[in-house]
This record gives C-alpha cells, sequence and structure tokens, in this order.
C-alpha cells in the first residue's frame, strides 16, 4: 500500500530533501506553503529557533531571500506572504528603537506574532491529528439507500441548512433573471480610479480603516487592486500605514506635507 | 479451513451484502472476492444467514432475486414505520426547500406568487410546510379571490437558528460565495 | 426485565439503527419507542454494540455525529472498493482541513476571524465547507457589517468519527505533540 506521508511536520522539508539544493538556499517551492504563517514557521524551525525568542533581524531577512528568490510574485496567491513581510519589517524597526522604559519586559513587539505563532502551530497539529481520523472515516462505509421496504415517495430528503435555503432562493432568482435575459455588467476595476477613490476618500475624511475598507470590496480583484495601490501611495511617501495593534486593523494617514497635486500623480520612476 | 479464515470469510461477505443496493449474486461475490472454494463460500453463507435469524437480531439476510440482501424481519414493521415517520416530518424534499426559500425572503406572499417565482405549482409543496409547521396562514390578500398569504413561523427560525428574520443571508453575501467558485471553475 | 425482552428491544434497536441513514440519536430513538427505561435502552445499546465488534463482522455500530450508525469495520476497505469500484475517497485539501480546525477550535467565528488566524484569506476553503456541509452558517456577529458566523455541522462529526465536539483532540494531546517535536528537531 502507499506509504502515508503526514502533514506534519512541514510538507516542504520533504519538498527539500527531495530536491538536491543549489547553492546555499533551500529550494523549497511557495506552493507548498498554505501561507505565510507555514512559511514562517518553517524557517523557525529550519534555524531550530525559540519561537518564543525569534531573532527578528534573522527571521526577518530569511523571509525576504525567500520571497526574493522566486522569479515572479503572483500577486493572487502572494499578497498574504507580503502583508506579513511587512509586519515582520515594522517588529524588527520597533526592536531598534530606543526603549524609553527598560522595566516594561512584557512590552515585547514581538508578542503578538509569537502569540498568532504558537496558535497556528496548534492548528496545524489539530489538521494532522483530524487528518488521521479522516483515514480511518474514509475507510468505513456506510449504506447509502435503504432497504426496499418503503414507498418510493418517502426518498429523496434532505436535511438542510441555512446556507442551502439562502442558495436555493438566490439560485431561482438567478434562472428568473436569465429567463428574462437581462445582462449583469461585471465591473472592471483600474488602478487609476483606485487610487483616486482611496485619496479622494482620505482627503474627506482624514483617515481610513484599510481593513475594513479592504473588505467592502466587492470583489477578491477589486481588494487587491486596492491594497496594492495602499503599498504604491506608502512607497511614494503619499501616505501613512500604521497598524495601532498587531494583526488588528491597518490605519492610514494623509501625510500632510502632501500636496493634491502630487496625490493624484503618483510616480513610476 | 480454520476458524479465523471462516471468520473473515464471514465478515467480508456480510460487509458485501450490507453495501449492496442488489442482491448480491454470488458471481458478483466471486468476482469481488477471487478465488475462494465453492464450499467453504456455501457455509460462510449458511451460516452467516443462520446467525441473522436468531432472536434477538432485527435485520434478517434473504436470498432473493438470485441474490443476498440484508433486510428488516417483518414483525419489527410497526416500528419501522413509526422511525420513517418522524424522520419525515424533520426532512424536506429539494421542491420544499425551494417553496421554503421564497416564502423565506418575500413574505408575506401567496400561493400564486410563489408558483410563479418558482415557475411550478407550489400547493402541495405549502400544504407539506404547513404540516410540518415550518410556515403559518397570517390572512388574505385584498386580491381577487382574497388568496391566503404565508410567512414563516416561529418554528422556522429555531429550525435554522436566527433569531430574527433579518438574519437571512443577504444576496450580496450568498452571491460573494457563489461568484468564488465561478472563478475557480473557469 | 426478562431476557424475551431484552432480546426484543436490542432486535428492534437493531432494525432502527439499520435503517437510519444519519446517524440516530436517543431522543430519536425515544421518540420511535415511547416508554422505555433509559438503564434499559442503554444496556441494550451497549450489548448491540459489542456483539457487532466481535470478529466474524464485518459491520458495526459506531457512535458519530451524536447518533448510532452502522458502517463497515476500516479493515475491509479494500473489498467495499472492489464491490463498488471505487479507487481511495478523496481527502480534504491542506487548506480545507486548516480551516475546518479553526473553526472547529474556535467557533462560532466568523470568515475575517479564520482568515487572520491562518493568515490566509479563507473565502474559498470557507464556502468549499459549506457546500461539503461540513460547517454551516449560525447567525450573524453583533459587529460592523454584521459578518456571518460559523460553526461545525453534524456532519464535520460524522466526517471525522466524532460524536460531539468534546472528542476533538485535546489542547493537551496537541501540547504533547509539540513538545515531541520539538525535541526530535533539536
Amino acid at each position: 500500500m502507499e506509504q502515508e506521508n503526514s502533514d506534519w511536520p512541514l510538507r516542504a522539508e520533504e519538498v527539500e530533501d527531495s530536491q538536491p539544493a543549489a547553492g546555499d538556499g533551500y529550494q523549497v517551492k511557495l506552493e507548498f506553503f498554505e501561507g505565510p504563517l507555514d512559511l514562517l514557521l518553517f524557517l523557525i524551525r529550519k534555524k531550530k529557533i525559540d519561537i518564543n525568542d525569534i531573532p527578528m533581524a534573522v527571521i526577518t531577512r530569511d523571509y525576504l531571500d525567500y520571497l526574493e528568490k522566486k522569479d515572479q510574485i503572483n500577486l493572487d496567491r502572494e499578497a498574504e506572504f507580503l502583508l506579513i513581510a511587512s509586519l515582520l519589517i515594522y517588529i524588527k524597526s520597533q526592536m531598534l528603537l530606543p526603549r524609553e522604559q527598560e522595566a516594561l519586559a512584557e512590552d515585547d513587539p514581538r508578542q503578538q506574532l509569537v502569540d498568532r505563532l504558537l496558535e497556528f502551530q496548534k492548528i496545524k497539529v489539530a489538521s494532522s491529528l483530524l487528518r488521521e481520523k479522516e483515514e480511518v472515516e474514509l475507510q468505513r462505509w456506510r449504506r447509502t439507500f435503504r432497504p426496499p421496504l418503503e414507498k418510493p415517495d418517502e426518498l429523496e430528503l434532505l436535511e438542510v441548512s441555512l446556507f442551502d435555503l439562502a442558495e436555493t432562493f438566490f439560485l431561482i432568482m438567478k434562472r428568473r433573471e436569465r429567463e428574462n435575459l437581462r445582462i449583469i455588467k461585471g465591473k472592471d476595476v483600474s488602478a487609476e480610479e483606485k487610487l483616486k477613490e482611496i485619496t479622494d476618500y482620505l482627503e474627506k475624511n482624514g483617515s481610513m480603516d484599510f481593513l475594513d475598507y479592504f473588505s467592502s470590496q466587492d470583489s477578491l480583484e477589486e481588494a487587491l487592486v486596492s491594497f496594492f495601490c495602499l503599498l504604491e501611495l506608502v512607497k511614494n511617501h503619499l501616505v501613512v500605514a500604521v497598524q495601532e495593534e498587531l494583526f488588528q486593523t491597518i490605519r492610514v494617514w494623509l501625510r500632510k506635507d502632501k500636496t493634491h497635486h502630487q496625490l493624484h500623480g503618483p510616480s513610476h520612476e | 479451513m480454520g476458524q479465523v479464515m471462516n471468520n473473515q470469510l464471514k465478515a467480508i461477505l456480510e460487509v458485501l451484502i450490507f453495501l449492496s443496493q442488489e442482491p448480491l449474486t454470488l458471481d458478483k461475490i466471486k468476482e469481488v472476492l477471487g478465488e475462494v472454494p465453492e464450499e467453504e463460500l456455501q457455509a460462510a453463507l449458511q451460516e452467516l444467514e443462520s446467525a441473522f435469524r436468531q432472536e434477538g437480531h432485527g435485520i434478517q439476510i434473504v436470498q432473493t432475486g438470485g441474490g443476498y440482501l440484508f433486510t428488516t424481519k417483518p414483525e419489527h414493521d410497526q416500528w419501522v414505520r413509526r422511525l420513517l415517520q418522524i424522520e419525515k416530518k424533520t426532512r424536506l424534499s429539494i421542491a420544499g426547500l425551494e417553496t421554503l426559500s421564497v416564502i423565506a425572503y418575500h413574505q408575506p406572499v401567496t400561493q400564486a406568487e410563489v408558483s410563479a417565482i418558482r415557475g411550478v405549482d407550489s400547493t402541495y409543496s405549502i400544504k407539506s410546510l404547513l404540516q410540518k409547521k415550518l410556515i403559518k396562514i397570517v390572512g388574505r390578500k385584498k386580491a381577487p379571490g382574497n388568496p391566503l398569504v404565508y410567512r414563516t413561523s416561529e418554528k422556522f427560525l429555531e429550525y435554522f437558528g436566527l433569531n430574527s428574520l433579518d438574519d437571512l443571508p443577504k444576496e450580496e453575501e450568498i452571491a460573494k460565495i457563489l461568484e468564488e467558485e465561478k472563478k475557480t471553475i473557469s
């Protein structure tokens, strides 16, 4: 029978072993990580680092090296990797700041990252335990029919959920719409429009809760475009983005010294 | 033939008969099991049959239609019918689900309106939902024929774990979820 | 309680569990049977379970998803697949399993919360789990945007052979595995 590979500790290590490393770099593919936390845990384990005392400079460099090794970044998939990259840089910079009060040891800027990694690690273990249970259960078979003793109209009954109810209704409505030959046009999003939308909003309101804004977008595509517009604005020093509390939200402010003109014509050097 | 082998064979036969929707023929058994001495196979089948014929068992193996099949024993018929009746009460058919969803999102609504939206006569489904107490009659519409007007009931909210009708998933939310699917397909 | 009565009760329970498509809950059993002393019922169920656990049986009664269900034993998987001519059943994707774990351990939970814990947008996984009926919408969170709130479903329990959420791997079990991992790494 087949050799069952457990998903834990990390699939990526298996990949690394099966592909002779070129040079000193480890050749692991991003596809093998479910997400940035997965990658981060991999790097931490690789360096045998104590998760409670992460050397931010080292791990941030490893992480960025890793992303840079990629030929091209697939934005659809890798925005999340970039988000964590910016978080790592942020924490690193926080740690470089001179401490005003030496006494506040528990004020470690890494703490929330650590908490998050620990939680994620637990989830990974739980997943692997569930996987084992799944393996067993998939080998148990149940009947999907009743023995022939009832009247046929008692078949095809189902237990329904709220999702079924809602999905059913909107599918009926969709069917109706199609019958009426109404055409619904999709929305194309351009970066320029998004840029203008964000800066207009900032000019009017002063600041914005970026995560709220991000999740209020109609489609993933639109949300991603807005995310990269934000990165662009930060890069060009037109706005300041601050995460007041880690993993909470990103608040964005307009830089006061920037003129309206600059805002609407971000440079593309 | 050892006892272990025999037990093993009986267990496998039990599984095969259990999962077979049609009477399981000897040919099919041989096809699945491969080489098994005919004599051994017959003996195992017979033991299996007689084991379930004992008191204390409610199901039995019968030979019918050229094969073996699990059925319930006739003397338990009344319990079977009670169980099926109870299951019927708590389950919906696809037509029932469709009708219920239309009433939930369009209430208050008449039978004619439901039928128009579904494109199918919904009289029977409405009757069945009324019996299940998932919907209720709330009055008559001031329109030709004074048709009855329906709404979802308290039991409906309970069934779906909703606090109020405001909690019903909105079109955009479902659309978003369905949209996501379209993207991954295309 | 005489032996006849007990045999009779076991036989009826066998029939009911055998016929039920979903795990048969104690509540449903009681609804069908009416007045039966709790103790007697529990004893009969236990005897029934252990009888099928014997060698020589290929099917067994399992407690899963909050009820009783007949399934085949895992060791006969290969014969079943030969009978039904099915390759191995598909497993959940890693993303799906991860998302499901987060929901299982953090429920009730919103999409945004799941995504935050995973560090990955989980909209697609949630949709797919909804369609597999492994999770369900249970209402809305009183928070900006009133996001939908998710929980694992009955089917989730059945899928992993859990009788209730209490059967999920415990915190200590997980901690122990992590401890061992650490040892093998360093």
